[in-house]
């Protein structure tokens, strides 16, 4: 097949930002799709609104750029629909954990089985730099001149507390370990969350390289919870790799009773259905 | 005129109003009788007062009579609630220990030679030695009784009806039934005797909401996603308990926004997909009704309406949700809306939905009411399926420029060409742009399909006499009761009836109204929202409108009244 | 003052069904006021829908009856108007987790000093019984002949996994302890979460008296959240009480720069503003 | 006929556009010349093509010409985007090394005798010995020297701007523009030298986005709920910095419902609150606005409209949104729909839709455009202040039945009566109902608002020769074009301009209508939704009708084309 990065790449021209971590996600992300042997037409990805979803132009495949915060939900639809594809959900801290946190917890939930890639870059980046809740209590933000008067929400302790199945931290300023990471993740079978912590130098200039380089340490997998949550939450490093994973829980499709000795997908069997003995019911 | 009858079992929530309802209903049904069967009930679990009413006849019905022969109660608020919607000449029978009417009930009894029977339900339980809680069984042989039917219809549909319940006493049943059927109280010449269908049993009777569950299983449809919402909450039941004959996928959706992502998530990979709620979770899906719109995604919505606006009156009926199927979703794009009236309209209009929506790549909106949604209509048979049409098609670019508004339309496969589905204003390859030509040309192009699906859409159908002098113009669950009407007047009354609502045919209204008829608008609303969108489009402005909006449906008496006026 | 029960009584004839865990609830919920010194006029009460929105013909006072999932934000709204109100917001498991549960998870963020009541009846008792998140995974349920395919969440783990600073499990059985509970969450200075475990016998029948009595157990405020963690992860015992304060963290509207000099409320507030010195900016 | 000049500065995303764009229109306004700045610029963050460009005149302008005399650029992408938008005579600067124009470029710049100007930014910011990422400034010096304008204005209005900037290197900057200003390319006769107006510099430049701002601080509004959204974001800006001065409670939500949930709650106390959105999350908050209707809260929305459905054109122009804020949000209900134009009536309609929002206790939508929500209008004053009607009143029941429909509010408040807020429909002590008759009543009591709020709705305003014989009607910034237009043609045009869309009046239409003028509708959408509600509303339908739906706004020159037509 020989399939590379350049099968990935288009023609479009790139509108990030010189030195946003978005470059380093989708080169990270490219390479695990080429590592795993899937070609472009294998798979789909839903974009959110914002700077990670001007992501769009930049990768090929099919790509559903839909609606602020509604990422997942989409992805979940697409998924159900056709369980052959590599489905991807693309979005950003400030649609995941505001306008559609109800879709990323009951993603966990359902446990589909779909990949969610969360551009943390601590700010609503698109519409000029808001406060997220993962901006830290009391910085300064757009509208904020006194700071942050919030607590913040640690994407980690979240996921964590509704029985997922497969948690991680990756950093865009390593492509290298992101690949590795979302190749776990799409392999995994269950509702994997990827927290990438992303560079934004326009609006997070502090969190930069060095800030990140300084508090980055490599973890491997916790057997329990309890265990991953204790490292999400330390405050001086930020621990990256598949921190959470519980193989033991199917995904929500292969729970479906009805499904399970049906070998087609959804998009395969829209045909005219027998409703003859449903409607004796109606007798 | 048709000779028809009303008999209205009633009493409170969580008395299985509902249950001994709909066996009576068809009990009454297969007895030889065109049945029509419409509930009340409230918004609480238990308490209140419910109902069901069956009106019947050898002819077609296809809605309630505002005042029924019979009135049979197990509760005191139904009793005194009901008691003056009774038709002259009619019978109560209730099972309340020394109930007292009011005042104003006991002069309209005198008035209108109501015979009032009690029967002591529970001491007849007993006596049959059955558990008191089927102490209500007892009642519906006094009915059958009075209505002089068969009792072993009645019997059969009862143990047909309960045949998968667990540790339930049949016989125990059976003997309260009977109980009540040879209950001593004799009332003569009030025998329903009206000529009975033949082999009529086999006839169905079936909501709107289980119309369009059955509909889209004939359209291939693969998954539902809705979030439980009167009165559409009973379409994910139906296709949840038949999920295993069909294959389908059925979610309980953590939202409405949720739900309808999931459907244009789903249909945008290509299999097909809906989802069904009332006004306050249309108005969730507003913003993704747009995306469907921009993208070109197919997208299938039942808009089950209720009355009033904010939560409003939940259980109750009403059609003022055109202007938001209308209108919602900001931004222009085109989009389809059409609304069923009865059982086999709305199982023919979710597969036009389903052929609709992916030929011309829009969204489109189905609207019911609770009125037809959760009332049992009887139908000889379904129609034949209509034949699926999917118009996929492979081509250069996903979002071609083309003469009808329609661009290739091919599904996410292994080994075919990707492309871009976006959100924003986008060129023929999908990627955003900021061109002002380019913007013109897709937002022109997009509306053409509009221009385009009009050629394939019907006409409004025209029942009744062609000399009719006033023709009542609606849509939805208005046509029942006019069609009920005019088998009850000798007076020659026209319905000009609309299933495709948007995008809107003129020809017929135009001819109408330079005729001589007087033209009536018909609406379970009160601004007259289809008048207004008649006169947008045909430039035909109503001077006699006939709304309703009360949370009740139209009953034949409001046609009759009216034309009396 | 001479405050009773009586006086938050209504005249209007309740539409719950016999044995339904509101009753209690409102019992304790009156009783919690009325040992408070607070009367009707001083309390704001905003209802989602679904049986539990249903009380708001059950109890005096100022009432809001508004949209189904939003209790929550129309209370918080309504608390930064005019903070001299106990607010409350009252909601259904199926509200408070499903449709609103971004409002929950903010308010946590926020710390507005309300209080919410979950009525946790573990199922949409209102719609006919219809599963929720916290319905046990496998029960089966209305459209669910198979039972429920999806996992669960537990309430007090995605409260406790958002550094909140009340938490408590309270019992619709218990209307003794529901007073105290609720009581210690009014006098909180922050976003107070109360989950009552709340007996519905027409949809969950098996939850009935007995089997909470069997599982609940009354427990003390633990110093960490691990620790509180630990005990709302317990699957055998139910441990009621409140079970997590932090009173450190102070309450949203204390936090704005603005407000700490300003004595009144926003309600007193509506007079014509200085726009002079802000127009300067735009000669 | 006015004498008008444009100058446009453009380059990519990230250069400083809008600063420098800022700074040198309120410099130019400070020189004694009426001045409308007009924004372009992409969704993107850096890069792309973004421009401002400064109208002016002795006159007042309110809108922008569509080819420019002057255009710098500092970045490629931008030059060769603007470069056929340049009026004959005019004069091009740009500061990019080595930028070849393309063929049909040049020849536009030939036929159009267009002069080019290379000025080298980085070695003039060099040769001032500031730093590269000044370089910017100096094509602002040059510019200023082509216009003949006193380098003293530009300065000071540069040494305002960056005042509070915490290291900055002010002589640095100022030694730029100088360097630009010296520049030693001489271009004569371009100056601009209409009649100065005197003490202009007291003069305010401000966005509608602004003008509500402060006019909201004006109608006493304490509270402020929002989700960032282009282009209604600002508005979150100039409340959250000024927040110390207001006290106001200013808050970034989680979601549009939330935030508009949080309105809702803070307005039912009895505080006022708003919050702005644009198209998408307007269709956020249609439940919560269906809710208000019927709960009678009182809800201010400012809906931001801009291009397009789904994401569409996100940081362009367009008014395609009216449908929506007339329609969406289940069930009927009174609502009340204002739009702005420009600076001045913005700062004046928040203000009343406060008010009406109190007195009639209805949702009131104002909406604005991206074209007048981040445009800067040259105004002399804000007027002065409205007074502040909150109209409330204690009674007996919360929702007592009135002729007027309005009924008596109290803010919750320690010892008044307590009352229930209910979004059932409910009777007159708030109690939920499912009464047919209450129904009726209440829903009746509701809509009498509007007819009682229209008695105080103003006419739309005529601007123009009361003999005109084309006269332009239309809503929000279109009339801006329209005025511009009158000033640079010998032809009579008049215009008719609705603030107050809904409830509609209608006298001066039909009005018109009769006389023998040429009525043409003006919208910046594609289907004409003013043109609908005024067939609705009026029974009067347009025959001629100039739609623009480019993502766009009207130039004066689309007016003068179309009048040349
Ligand atoms: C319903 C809706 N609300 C608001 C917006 C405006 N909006 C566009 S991008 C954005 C912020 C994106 O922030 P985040 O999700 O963190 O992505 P980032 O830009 O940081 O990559 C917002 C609020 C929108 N497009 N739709
Ligand atoms: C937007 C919207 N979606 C759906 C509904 C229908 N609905 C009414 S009550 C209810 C369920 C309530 O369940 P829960 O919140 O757990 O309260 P309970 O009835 O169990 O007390 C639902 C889904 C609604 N009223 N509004
Ligand atoms: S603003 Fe931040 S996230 Fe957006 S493109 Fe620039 S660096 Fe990247
Ligand atoms: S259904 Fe359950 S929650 Fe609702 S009133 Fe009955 S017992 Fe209570
Ligand atoms: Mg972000
Ligand atoms: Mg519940």
């Amino acid at each position: 097949m020989g399939l590379s990065i350049e099968n990935y790449n288009t023609k479009i021209k790139n509108t990030w930002c010189p030195g946003c971590g978005n470059f380093g996600i989708h080169i990270g992300l490219k390479q695990a799709l080429v590592d795993l042997k899937i070609s472009p037409s294998e798979v789909v990805i839903t974009f959110d609104i914002g700077c990670n979803g001007n992501g769009v132009d930049d990768i090929d495949g099919y790509r559903f750029k839909g609606l602020h915060g509604r990422s997942i939900a989409l992805a979940c639809g697409s998924h159900l629909a056709n369980r052959k594809m590599t489905v991807i959900a693309d979005i950003g801290d400030g649609g995941c954990l505001h306008e559609g946190v109800e879709h990323l917890i009951h993603g966990i939930r359902s446990n589909y089985d779909i990949t969610v890639l969360i551009h943390n870059n601590q700010n609503f980046a698109l519409t000029t730099g808001q406060a997220t809740a993962t901006t830290k209590e009391g910085k300064k933000m757009y509208a904020l001149p006194d700071g942050k008067p919030e607590g913040d929400i640690n994407i980690g302790e979240l996921v964590l507390s509704l029985n997922p199945t497969f948690f991680a931290r990756a950093y865009s300023g390593d492509p290298k370990q992101l690949t590795e990471i979302v190749k776990k993740g799409i392999k995994h079978k269950g509702f994997s969350v990827i927290e990438i912590m992303q560079l934004c130098p326009t609006y997070n200039p502090q969190s930069n390289g060095q800030w990140f380089k300084d508090r980055i340490k490599e973890t491997t997998p916790k057997s329990t919870i309890s265990e991953a949550v204790k490292c999400v939450k330390d405050t001086e490093s930020i621990y990256t790799g598949v921190i959470y994973q519980n193989i033991s829980r199917v995904d929500f499709s292969s729970k479906l009773e009805n499904r399970k000795r049906i070998k087609t997908e959804l998009v395969q069997e829209v045909k005219q259905g027998n409703i003859k003995n449903i409607l004796s019911k109606y007798q | 005129m048709t000779h028809r009858f009303a008999v209205k079992f009633a009493g409170e929530s969580g008395q299985g109003i509902n249950t001994l309802g709909e066996i009576l209903a068809k009990a009454i049904k297969n007895s030889g009788y065109h049945t029509f069967a419409y509930r009340e009930y409230p918004s609480i679990i238990k308490g209140g007062y419910a109902s069901y009413q069956m009106d019947f006849s050898s002819e077609e019905l296809l809605a309630s009579s505002k005042y029924s022969n019979f009135l049979a109660s197990l509760a005191p608020e139904a009793l005194s609630k009901y008691t003056t919607l009774i038709a002259p000449g009619g019978v109560i029978v209730h099972s309340i220990k020394d109930f007292e009417f009011s005042d104003e009930q006991l002069e309209y009894i005198r008035e209108n030679k109501i015979e009032v029977v009690y029967i002591d339900t529970q001491k007849i339980a007993q006596e049959s030695d059955a558990p008191l809680i089927m102490a209500n069984v007892v009642i519906l042989g006094y009915l059958w009784k009075l209505l002089g039917f068969d009792i072993k219809i009645l019997e059969k549909q009862i143990r047909n009806h309960f045949k998968d319940k667990k540790n339930l006493d049949m016989e125990a049943e059976i003997r309260c039934l009977t109980g009540g059927y040879e209950f001593e109280y004799e009332i003569k010449g009030k025998e329903f005797t009206a000529k009975k269908r033949t082999d009529w049993s086999k006839s169905k009777m079936l909501t709107a909401n289980q119309a369009i569950a059955l509909g889209a299983i004939s359209a291939g449809c693969r998954a539902y996603y809705a979030y439980p919402m009167t009165p559409s909450t009973d379409i994910l039941n139906v296709l949840g308990s038949s999920y295993m004959q069909t294959g389908m996928v059925v979610k309980q959706a953590e939202s409405e926004i949720t739900a309808v992502q999931m459907v244009m998530g789903s249909m945008y990979m290509g299999t097909r997909a809906f989802t069904a709620t009332s006004g306050g979770g249309f108005d969730l899906m507003s913003e993704t009704l747009s995306c469907a719109g921009m993208t070109e995604t197919p997208l299938v919505i039942v808009l089950g309406q209720r009355a009033g606006s904010g939560t409003g009156v939940p259980t109750w009926t009403g059609s003022s949700d055109l202007n938001v199927a209308l209108n919602t979703g900001h931004g222009e794009f085109p989009r389809c809306v059409l609304a069923s009236s009865d059982a086999i309209d709305s199982y023919e209009l979710i597969q036009q939905a389903f052929n609709i929506s992916e030929k011309y790549q829009i969204p489109v909106i189905l609207l019911t009411e609770k009125q037809n949604a959760e009332s049992l209509f009887n139908i000889k048979e379904l129609p034949k399926p209509i034949k699926i049409v999917r118009s996929l098609k492979e081509g250069k670019n996903r979002y071609e420029i083309t003469e009808s508004g329609i661009s290739p339309r091919w599904i996410p496969q292994k080994g075919k060409k990707t492309y871009l589905t976006n959100s924003d204003e986008h060129t023929a390859d999908g990627i955003s742009t900021e061109d002002p030509e380019s913007i013109v040309q897709m937002a022109e192009k997009r509306m053409r399909k509009l221009l385009t699906l009009k050629k394939s859409i019907p006409q409004p159908k025209y029942y009744g006499a062609e000399d009719a002098k006033v023709v009542f113009v609606g849509m939805g669950t208005t046509k029942n009761a006019v069609l009920d009407a005019m088998k009850q007047t000798e007076k020659e009354i026209g319905c000009l009836h609309y299933e495709y609502i948007f995008p809107l045919q003129c020809e017929k209204i135009l001819e109408l109204s330079e005729s001589k008829k007087r033209l009536v608008l018909i609406e379970n609303n009160q601004t007259g929202e289809l008048g207004e969108l008649i006169k947008r489009e045909c430039s035909y402005e109503f001077t006699e409108k006939l709304l309703k909006f009360d949370s009740r449906p139209f009953f034949v008496e409001d046609i009759l009244d009216f034309l009396k006026k």
